[in-house]
């Protein structure tokens, strides 16, 4: 480009030419300098969301922290009401699906389109069983009449016996009424920590699905990979927050 | 720009990948197991332990922060800062609020 | 006072307007909304900034109006909360945390650090239009009848006790923090990774330094202020209970998470300001800023610190004696960076070779104002003295100082000290000259009669008082008036200018910062080549001789 | 400052209190809080002025006509050294100082005559001892430690007198305290100062400060024929506390004599003072505040009785010091209408799995 005479010519000395005579790919946007630039740049970005992401879940764990030390009784009794069976699974789901999601990375920079595309399908199916398996968790707690504000009835937790498996189970004793209402704050966090995480994996699979399409365009296999790896980071941090949530919520105190 | 290049991309063996996988697994394996024996104060304990190793693992192999540059790691160490720093200060709060009283 | 400027304009006989520039790129309404070019975002959120310091300017002017008399006459008590809550509202979320940060710094942040834009450009365009999303619903909820929380939302209050639009407010404020969010997010990844060649981090102007610590602050605190504005849209819909004591919740938990984002928040709002001052008063001195690196990790300390100190707001409000303890000693020493900036200010001038153009007037405006206004924080800071003087006007006037003749002293400063390089047209020196002396005059006059009520306790958020309070509000309504000629005025000349001010030419305050080597307006991308930087920042002897080299050439 | 210069000090303050520039002092705290207020106002003043002069001074000194070409100054550590610590020095004063006051003011004394003030949307009941109800107006005696104990019925709200310089918030489902002593008889405002919605603005009120032979007068005068803990007494038959709290050898819950201030054993081994905000969550939320020993059978009087009620059944227990008057309240229990006692009489109450069955949260 010519320095049009307006220009004192940036002053700052010498220059640098803008027009790389380099590789110059098509996905490179127009104000980086490289690949790497955009690459390192994008990345970075990432880590500062997920960053934004901690502080906005670590709002909730306070809440849930504050919470559950304040009625703790009512917490335990509450957790027995989830299923460790489903929790567990799910944990493995997830944790399974995370690794899909990195063996994904893995092909996208070894550039093996076929991988890639099965480790994002899995990926996806795995995202869609854990959100199925919360469902029949969720379901589960509509049938026990644990949904807080809508649907909610504290029997099992003034009167164990009434729900007969789990008091087999953990021999709970009765909470007093005013212990009891307390188990609702338990189901509310419950719903808006899980709920939380689910719509996070909502907007996960959705971005999964459209990887997926692109990626049988041949996308990301081409050496441009940043998108593939950002994703990953995030389907990582959403896992982790699941890492957490599982033993905050599904195993306060399990042994009877 | 200027912390830009500093060395390749890593890029992580499936292998490693493999063997985070089956230690996770085993972890949750773990942790849900801990929780069914009687520690008193320790299953809460335990419970977060071994959350903070499963985590640190998704952090540093999954999510490569072990081969990352410091600017990464960087981050990452400031986000478990602040996370603490909300919680810690506001438990001054609501640990000391019956001090005085006895 | 002009026979001293420093202002070095073109020869108007032939300067023009650079043909080609990012105003004449390109034309249509389109080519404004789908632009990813940081300075023309930057145009997008000054005009929608302006409109909303106007439309919290005139609610200001109804409280004002409404404190004229001791009884609520002039309207209904519950118009007057939702007056004063619509003001903080809008005057805090929608102008001055995204004031400078967004306007200012979009538009010469880039081109400070030698980039061609910022790292993110299309997540810059949406964060303005989360920003007109939110403004929206802020004016949507003005429209279906208000709501009248304060800006602090307090619980219970706001979720089981009225019934105004706690939600729709909420909500506007929930997505306006995710434009702040992405606003900070992208300067930070654009400090790190887009700095030009030789462009060192201690090479950087103090302007950049002070939006890297507002925007960590950005990125770190908004999110709780998000989760904690959803808890209480939750609270009020499905009564969730966390901060309801009925239910067993703790509303003290509510205060807690909304200090912690909202105590940053006001160096969120302050930092910016305070990068415009080092900018205009190292130019206008001709110096470089005294202790540089102080006044840079001073912003960092700010940041930092500024996050240990939120229970301040909360000293009679039931946390334990004990925590308060704790977070006032914090505060006290969260307060030393500010005093070290302004000493370190006020010996820029020392050795100088100072002129009075209308951004160092603001300037000094600034360091006045701000000093009142910050050492009146550490009254409040003081948990004994906060006691007395805590919810009473005293706190109003502290912060009308620090953000009013702080940050929107700053924020005037930087519009009149970069017009020319975002329009390449001066703006009318003296009429703007005595705008901010009118200014200044009209905010003494408003502002500091309220510490004096403070101090005799008329509490805030009051529609009616006893009326030996009445003289001075008087005063203070009178002052508001002068205040808002003062404001209005440059809208008037700045506007004027757009078509009839002098040609700027590149450089007219021979300022050393990058932005100011390229022609004015810039080019879309900024610059024809990327610069690289071989000398320090404010290094006026470099600028010297660069320009004498010039003049050889030419 | 007082001890500085008495006499200088009151002129002062009565200057500017006679142009309304100044609040009143009219409690013990007030002067030592304005020493305070003035040495800071002091210490922002040379500041104010530091800084204005170095500006001024500069300005003129180094304007472009006197200094046209500038000398370029990199900084100076000790310069910068010592405006970051002799700030730092004072403001640290300013909060050992301020940190004594804080807990002067919030830390009443053991002799203090203790007032309730219930805060509600939007007005302020207050009540004494003695029965005397008030509305927002408060009666108190010079020369004598008082203490409010609040609380809020609703939202948060906050009792402010100015003339004293203290005050507190007022929270739903906590007791806060604040002490003051008044000194000088009059007429004094106060106001709510936390916003608690529309007539947040009107929810004030007067302290009356009087004289000791003044305040028995009136405490005569307003009396409603029974006081506080007369009321909880009757309270306390009528929701058939007595049932098991009666001081008997087979009694199911724990004798409340003498209970007021002593310590007690938790079940889980630790030990809790049984203080205001103790009885009055141990009313309201037995379950999580049992005390060793007793099953937690207890029912809850969450939203069955009023804060007001509730601080006469605290008022009653504080003075419970003999196990006969629980005694002749158990005897009178029979001869009350079964209906003035809204919860479930616990005698009558079947076992707890019975008393749980079809418990669903209204
Ligand atoms: C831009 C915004 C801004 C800024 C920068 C500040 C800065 C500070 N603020 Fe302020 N504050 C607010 C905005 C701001 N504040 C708002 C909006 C509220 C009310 C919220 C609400 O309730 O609605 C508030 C309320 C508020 C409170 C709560 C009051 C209450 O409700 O009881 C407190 C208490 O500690 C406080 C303290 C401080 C302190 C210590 C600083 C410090 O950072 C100030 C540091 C600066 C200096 C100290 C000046 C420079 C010093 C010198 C030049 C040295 C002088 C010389 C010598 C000592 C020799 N602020
Ligand atoms: C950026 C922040 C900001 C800014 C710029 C301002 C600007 C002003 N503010 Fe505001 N203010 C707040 C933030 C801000 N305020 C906050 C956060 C609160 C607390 C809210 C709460 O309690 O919840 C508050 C509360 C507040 C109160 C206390 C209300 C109460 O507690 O009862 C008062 C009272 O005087 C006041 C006055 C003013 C005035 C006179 C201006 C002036 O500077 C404004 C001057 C501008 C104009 C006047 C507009 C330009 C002129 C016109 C549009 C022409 C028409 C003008 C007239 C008819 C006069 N403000
Ligand atoms: Cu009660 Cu304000
Ligand atoms: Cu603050």
């Amino acid at each position: 480009m010519p320095d049009s005479p307006a220009i004192a010519s940036s002053g700052a000395a010498t220059a640098v030419e803008t027009a790389h005579a380099a590789a110059h790919p098509d996905y490179l946007r127009h104000h980086f300098e490289s690949v790497e630039q955009q690459a390192d740049t994008t990345n970075f970005a990432m880590w500062l969301f997920l960053l934004t992401e901690v502080m906005f879940f670590g709002g909730l764990f306070m809440a849930y922290l504050i919470m559950r030390n304040w009625y703790y009784p009512a917490f335990v009794e509450a957790s027995h009401h989830l299923s460790i069976f489903w929790g567990t699974t799910n944990t493995a789901v997830l944790i399974t699906s995370s690794f899909t999601m990195a063996m994904g990375v893995w092909c996208a920079e070894t550039r093996r389109k076929k991988g890639l595309l099965l480790s994002l399908i899995l990926t996806f199916c795995l995202g869609l069983v854990f959100l199925c398996i919360k469902g029949i968790e969720w379901h589960a707690e509509w049938v026990q009449h644990h949904v807080p504000g809508l649907h909610y009835s504290v029997e099992s937790f003034v009167n164990p016996a009434s729900d007969p498996e789990i008091y087999a189970e953990y021999h709970d004793r009765a909470l007093s009424p005013a212990m009891a209402l307390r188990t609702e704050m338990y189901f509310f966090l419950y719903f808006a920590m899980t709920g939380m995480h689910a719509l996070h994996m909502i907007v996960g699979i959705s971005i999964l699905g459209f990887m997926i399409l692109r990626a049988r365009a041949g996308s990301y296999t081409n050496g441009h990979v940043t998108f593939v790896e950002n994703v990953g980071l995030y389907w990582h941090f959403v896992d982790i927050i699941w890492i957490f949530l599982f033993p905050l919520l599904y195993l306060v105190s399990r042994h009877g | 720009m200027t912390e830009a290049h500093e060395h390749q991309r890593h890029i992580v063996s499936p292998k490693v990948y493999l063997a985070v996988f089956l230690s996770l697994l085993c972890l949750t394996a773990l942790t849900t197991a801990a929780s069914f024996v009687e520690l008193y104060v320790f299953n809460v304990v335990v419970a977060l332990a071994i959350a903070v190793i499963k985590a640190a693992l998704v952090v540093l192999f999954f999510m490569h922060v072990r081969y990352s540059n410091r600017l990464t790691k960087l981050t990452v160490a400031s986000g478990i800062f602040m996370f603490c720093v909300l919680v810690g200060m506001t438990l001054t709060d609501y640990f000391t609020r019956a001090w005085g009283q006895w | 006072m002009s026979t001293s400027t420093i202002v070095r304009l073109p020869d108007q006989s032939t300067a023009r307007i650079p043909r080609m520039n990012f105003l004449s790129r390109e034309n249509g309404l389109l080519s404004w909304l789908l632009t990813s070019d940081h300075k023309r975002i930057a145009i997008l959120y000054l005009i929608s900034i302006t409109f909303f310091f106007f439309v919290g300017g005139a609610l200001a002017g109804l409280i004002r109006l409404e404190l004229l008399t001791p009884q609520s006459d002039l309207m209904a008590t519950d118009t007057y909360n939702k007056v004063f809550t619509m003001h903080g509202l809008i005057m805090i979320f929608f102008f001055l945390v995204p004031s400078v940060p967004a306007t200012i710094g979009n538009f010469v942040l880039p081109m400070m650090v030698g980039a061609k834009d910022l790292a993110l450009p299309k997540i810059n365009l949406l964060s303005w239009y989360l920003y007109i999303v939110a403004g929206g619903l802020m004016l949507y909820t003005m429209a279906v009848g208000g709501v009248d929380t304060g800006w602090t939302f307090t619980t219970p209050l706001s979720t089981h006790y009225l019934n105004t639009h706690v939600i729709s407010a909420g909500l506007a404020v929930f997505v306006a923090g995710f434009s702040s969010i992405f606003t900070g997010l992208n300067f930070i990844v654009t400090i790190h990774k887009m700095r030009c060649p030789g462009m060192t981090w201690f090479r950087l102007p103090l302007f950049v330094w002070a939006h890297y610590a507002a925007s960590l602050l950005m990125v770190l605190g908004t999110p709780v202020l998000a989760i904690t504005l959803v808890l209480v849209v939750l609270e009020r819909t499905v009564h969730i209970g966390v901060f309801d004591p009925a239910l067993g919740g703790d509303p003290l938990l509510f205060q807690h998470l909304f200090w912690f984002y909202s105590h940053p928040a006001v160096y969120i709002m302050i930092l910016p300001g305070m990068g415009v001052i080092s900018e205009v008063i190292s130019t206008f001195s001709r110096k470089r800023v005294f202790g540089y690196t102080a006044v840079a990790f001073s912003s960092v300390a700010i940041a930092v610190f500024g996050f240990f100190v939120w229970a301040h707001h909360m000293f009679i409000m039931g946390i334990s004696n004990y925590a308060a303890l704790v977070f006032s000693l914090l505060t006290m020493l969260v307060a030393v960076p500010s005093a070290i900036k302004i000493f370190n200010w006020s010996f820029t001038l020392y050795k100088g070779s100072i002129t009075f153009e209308t951004p160092m007037l603001y300037a000094i405006g600034f360091l006045g104002l701000f000093t009142i206004g910050g050492m009146t924080g550490v009254f409040l800071g003081t948990a004994g003295t906060d006691i007395h003087l805590t919810e009473t006007y005293f706190v109003v006037a502290h912060f009308h100082f620090v953000m009013v003749g702080g940050m929107l002293m700053a924020f005037l400063a930087g519009i009149h000290f970069w017009w020319p390089k975002i329009t390449g047209r001066m703006y009318p020196e003296k009429i703007s000259q005595l705008a901010a002396v009118v200014t200044f005059i009209g905010f003494n006059l408003t502002f500091f009669p309220q510490f004096i009520l403070g101090m005799l306790g008329m509490p805030r958020r009051y529609a009616s008082y006893p009326p030996e309070f009445q003289i001075l509000n008087v005063f203070s309504t009178a002052g508001a008036t002068v205040l808002g000629v003062g404001y209005l005025l440059p809208v008037l000349y700045l506007t004027w200018s757009l078509k009839y001010g002098k040609i700027a030419g590149n450089n007219p305050w021979q300022a050393t910062g990058l932005e100011w080597q390229t022609q004015s307006p810039p080019l879309t991308e900024n610059f024809t080549r990327i610069p690289i930087m071989d000398h320090e920042a404010y290094d006026y002897e470099w600028l010297e001789n660069q320009q004498q080299k010039e003049v050889a050439s030419a | 400052m007082s001890h500085i210069s008495p006499v200088l000090w009151q002129y002062l303050v009565k200057w500017l209190t006679n142009f309304a520039l100044f609040p009143p002092e009219a409690s013990k705290i007030a002067p030592q809080m304005d020493a305070l207020f003035f040495f800071m106002v002091l210490v922002s003043l040379v500041g104010l002025t530091i800084v204005v002069l170095l500006i001024t001074a500069f300005s003129i000194l180094y304007r472009k006509e006197r200094h046209p070409v500038a000398e370029q100054i990199e900084g100076s550590t000790l310069l910068e050294a010592t405006w970051t610590i002799i700030p730092l020095g004072l403001f640290l004063i300013m909060f050992v100082w301020g940190a004594l006051i804080y807990f002067r003011v919030y830390t009443p004394p053991a002799n203090a005559m203790n007032v309730y003030v219930v805060g509600k949307q939007w007005m302020w009941k207050v009540e004494h001892a003695g029965g005397q109800h008030e509305i927002n107006a408060l009666h108190i005696p010079a020369g004598r430690p008082i203490q409010l104990t609040l609380i809020s019925q609703d939202v948060f709200h906050s009792f402010s007198i100015p003339a004293f310089r203290v005050k507190r918030e007022a929270i739903p489902g906590r007791y806060t305290t604040v002490w003051f002593e008044a000194t000088q008889p009059g007429t004094y405002h106060f106001f709510c100062t936390q916003y608690c919605g529309t007539e947040h603005s009107h929810m004030t009120g007067d302290v009356v400060v009087m004289t000791p032979d003044g305040y028995k007068k009136w405490l005569a005068e307003s009396t409603s024929g029974m006081s506080l803990a007369q009321n909880g007494e009757r309270l306390f038959a009528s929701l058939s506390c007595t049932a098991c709290h009666n001081d008997r050898a087979d009694a199911r819950g724990p004798s409340l004599v003498n209970v007021y201030g002593s310590r007690l054993p938790l079940p889980n081994g630790g030990t809790v003072v049984a203080d205001d905000a103790f009885l009055r969550e141990a009313i309201l939320d037995p379950s999580q505040h049992l005390t060793q020993g007793f099953a937690p059978i207890m029912p809850t009087y969450q939203g069955q009785i009023s804060e007001d009620g509730v601080i006469s059944l605290v008022e009653f227990i504080k003075g419970l010091h003999s196990g006969y008057r629980l005694q002749q309240t158990l005897t009178t229990t029979t001869l009350l209408p079964e209906s003035e006692g809204k919860a479930v009489p616990v005698r009558q109450a079947p076992p707890q799995s019975h008393l749980a069955k079809g418990w669903v949260k209204p």
